[in-house]
């Protein structure tokens, strides 16, 4: 099938941020997005779990953008504006999509 | 004394804290006994509509007794003031920055509410009535602290923004929107109202409180677990004076309101609790820096616990004291 | 008139009214106010749980009053020929592509079962009864309209494939089953079945409902916020115009039918109510080049609030007037 | 005799084993019927709670009536028991490699919660006590069958690993930690404890457990319709066979105890169930070779259902016979 | 550690499209993926959120298949067939898996 | 913006194992990963769906670890031990991070 290449980024940030980032991405332009739920995880601030939590202050969402390659770079200084001081993780991989059309 | 003693025990070995406990023993044993985080907010949702409702139609019925203005300004002062005591406390007792003290102290100006709701169950048991309203006090005094304690992170170089959109969220948020909303419903469609919805928020409410504080007992028991490190007597000192001073400012200003014995109690539950739940959020937000493992420890670890075992049934009585019971 | 205007002021400031009201209100001004998907699910499984039992308790004990099969037949026939009208009214008053015209059309054929489970507590409520199999003629209206938008979207060359996999996923649809499963069970262990579980499924369904009704504010206030742009005045005329057309279609066949007040009420509800959550999914299946924002718009953020505070103590008033009350 | 089958009749009939029912046709039917495992796992929690607290009530009110210790130790020894009658049986009629047959074998000396729950309803419903203790022997029943099942497998060539952690794992699971808990709870807080929750865990309890056997329906038909190829004649006998043996085994122990009439019926449940939930969790770590089909089939698919329409009555009758009714 | 070259597909599509396009990868010979949960997103249709939602027609899934390099081709096609008229993103990225045998 | 190669690992493994794999993680210096909840999937031992479900036997996670590419082989090794008899895929694929650092 025809494909093209593409970028797909994935963000790693906490919840009560997840309003900003989506706002923020919207704002550079992109508006292709998904959220995905995170159910725990660890990093340098130790180790957690939604299990029982009423409180966003302990939860995180993952966040997946494909973007055209050229888009990237409005992304990510995007995302870091607002994660800069913020726990997260974002990594950036290629990809080929169908319907390129769409991004 | 002796009396007081009782009563004390009564409270301790109710479902309610017994529940609680069970909860931070398995998860200190490392359980897996665990609640989805849905099931926890949605009886969360439960426990502020019911008591929201509850204080609507009873606001409904009894009319506004005392002054409803009056204990709202005293809740916000309350919660603007606390931060600071708690604060200066902080700095003097223990090694925390600059900025996770003011972090801190926020969270204790600000409430919990589910200790409020917890206090109104053993008033209701001790057969002790109160003021409807003190649910809208509740609510007013989420917000306020969380600006003065970003006042004090701010004096102390350490940011702290709080622009418009965190000012929405925090006045809307989920928990003051549902508790007022609730209220207002409540106060709306009184005595007619709770008698379509009474068997779904009054009988089984004690029911499913206690299976939110088995649930807060294992999200509390398993923070302990991670910060095991983290807690210095100091810090313990902390969680434990400074409900107790939070209290004591309470209580006279909840005497010159003119409050009833039950009213004297809650208003000393709000000032002596600190939020776990939208003051945490708020502060990942504006002070990110600040390290969440200690406001989290602090708040519901250490500080709920002891309000919910040690702290009611002694604010009831200082209440019951002070105002002649 | 003077009391259909309070009775309908009753409905309005009922505590289901005002919390579906707190829910939209709470999501327009951007409140982080929110159920779990999973907690709204569990709700609504239970609605329809008990609604369907309790209908087959009263079929077990009142027999078949009237005739179940007319009934059925009335409402199949009213489902497949609302999507008709409602197609031509969109066509002649708004803008409408044929193929989201098609699709809306059969959102109103089909009925909201919550707008029914309301529309029963309000009965109970003023005390008059209704039929029991009505859960049952509920459950037939939900698929015909389907078939009907579908036929109209084909005509105009929009597609929309019925193939079996469609048809098995309509008629076989978690509300449809459980609707009519539990009516089965009603039904089957009658009096004795409803002792047993009453306090579960009777005392706390308003409550629940509350609950439920909040969270669909919610949902319909978020949603309207998103459509802003869309709601254009022919289609807000539509919006209200339909479910009184749907209604006034279905008072002379309830009246042939010889149903009871309750049921001529029940049966205008069905007709007057528009899907939100079976159809919109089919929709997206068969005629998924259809803007679904138009027609949950419609059906959810416009219609549903329509029928639950004015549409409802309306259809009941006709009911009243034209079958003796 | 005659009345029986009139038991037996009125127990099938019941609102339970038909929203079972309900859910196992629904599911063989590919409904899209479906619970969240969110809502599915706090309805677990809260029956688990509910029964273990009303067995805690029980024994502080008529005190540990016949020995409790003794019924500990006589549930624990036929858990440890009953897997070697199991294998041998499975091993002799049905062509099961040794370490299927090994995992297979677990799960039948353990026990199914739900099946306990369903037996208290039904004894309750008939008006019969039964003693309060009997979740603790519950509780007590659930691991011991796990160390035959592994020792089996290991004897032929299996592995199978109990480290240290899965020891833990399945000492201080969730369902032991929170029957135990809410059973001591139960115990320290007596009728007063009940009085505050009564309307919590007793009213609403009958109605919960209709929906989470819906529950179960739907996960019970939805794994069978994947096992269809596998499920042979063999397995199948095995399936109503050993439910039939364990009780078998555990009415002369029950009678020795000295148990009541519905103690001796739930013992026999205990060692007739077979466990679905935290058995076939810690087979997966410690057996991982073996087939979680099969044995999630024989336990979930065929034994359950058995259980909850045949078995019960059966048993109950029994006793009864046995224990002089 | 061995490791092998293969394909990771992640299909994001309708809750009410999602059976349809499982059956359509197992038709194709696609017997291993796994279906993750989708929160809420953006896109051309505009914002959404699973908050609250009891209907299907408001929701997504994300399916991730990691298949063989030779098997993308017929996967794509038979994701295509189903997805043609409907909203969805499919992406392919290289990827190195252990226990090839399994793929 | 100045990113850095990394590697992305994704773990797709059963519920009951995911305390031992995450400590088996942390065990070999991976301190930083996510869990993400999974609702169903489809392989050799056939379709499940986590539905309704409240035993943990049925049910799998999927826990991603960005990680420096020289920290792979001893995560990979490591989550190996873990996996080897059970059921779970494994796979690893380049992306680039923002903020190297952290990881
Ligand atoms: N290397 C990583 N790979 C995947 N997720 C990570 C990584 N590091 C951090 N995270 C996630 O981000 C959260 C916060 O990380 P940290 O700020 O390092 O505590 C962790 O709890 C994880 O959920
Ligand atoms: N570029 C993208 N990256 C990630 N997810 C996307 C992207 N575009 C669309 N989506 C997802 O697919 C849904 C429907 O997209 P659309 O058809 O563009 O409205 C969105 O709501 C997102 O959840
Ligand atoms: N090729 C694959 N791609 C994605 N997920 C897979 C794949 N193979 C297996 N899985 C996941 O791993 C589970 C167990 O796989 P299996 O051991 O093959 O039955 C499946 O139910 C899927 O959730
Ligand atoms: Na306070
Ligand atoms: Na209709
Ligand atoms: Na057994």
């Amino acid at each position: 099938m025809q494909t093209h290449r593409a970028k797909r980024v994935e963000i790693i940030i906490e919840l009560p941020m997840e309003r900003r980032l989506t706002d923020a991405l919207t704002a550079a332009g992109v508006t292709g997005f998904t959220v995905l739920p995170v159910l725990g995880g660890s990093g340098r601030s130790g180790r957690w779990s939604r299990e029982g939590q009423v409180s966003a202050a302990v939860g995180m969402v993952a966040v997946i953008c494909i973007v055209r390659p050229d888009k990237v770079d409005g992304l990510l200084e995007a995302a870091f504006r607002v994660l800069e001081k913020h726990i997260g993780v974002v990594s950036v991989s290629d990809c080929d999509v169908l319907r390129a059309e769409r991004f | 004394m002796q009396d007081l003693m009782a009563s004390g025990m009564a409270s301790l070995l109710s479902p309610m804290v017994l529940s609680f406990a069970l909860g931070l023993v398995a998860a200190l044993a490392r359980s897996s006994l665990s609640f989805p985080d849905a099931v926890a907010k949605g009886m969360s949702l439960y426990l502020l509509f019911a008591i929201g409702f509850k204080g609507g139609v009873s606001v409904s019925t009894h009319g506004l007794e005392g002054t409803l203005i009056g204990s709202i300004i005293g809740g916000v002062l309350l919660s603007f003031i606390i931060p600071f005591v708690a604060y200066g406390l902080l700095r003097s007792i223990t090694r925390l920055s600059a900025l996770d003290a003011a972090a801190v102290a926020g969270h204790y100006g600000s409430i919990s509410i589910v200790t409020f709701v917890t206090a109104i169950s053993v008033l209701v048991s001790a057969g002790i009535t109160s003021e409807g309203y003190m649910v809208a006090v509740a609510a007013a005094m989420e917000a306020p602290a969380i600006l003065s304690a970003l006042w004090l992170a701010a004096r102390s170089g350490g940011a702290g923004q709080m622009d418009g959109e965190l000012w929405r969220e925090v006045l809307l948020n989920g928990s003051i929107v549902l508790l007022l909303g609730a209220f207002a419903i409540g106060t709306v469609t009184g005595e007619k109202g709770m008698a379509d919805i009474e068997s779904f928020i009054v009988s089984p409410f004690k029911g499913v409180l206690c299976l939110f504080l088995l649930d807060m007992g294992l999200v509390a028991g398993r923070g302990l677990r991670q910060a095991r490190g983290l807690i210095t007597a100091p810090l313990l000192l902390f969680a434990i004076a400074m409900p107790l001073i939070g209290a004591a400012l309470a209580l006279p200003i909840a005497m010159m309101l003119g409050l009833s014995v039950g009213g004297v109690t809650l208003f000393m539950v709000l000032a002596a609790s600190a939020s776990y739940i939208a003051v945490p959020a708020a502060m990942r937000v504006a002070l990110p820096e600040a390290n969440p493992t200690i406001y989290l420890t602090l708040a519901l670890g250490l500080t709920f616990p002891f309000n919910l075992t040690l702290g009611i049934p002694l604010y009831l009585a200082a209440a019951q004291f002070a105002a002649g019971g």
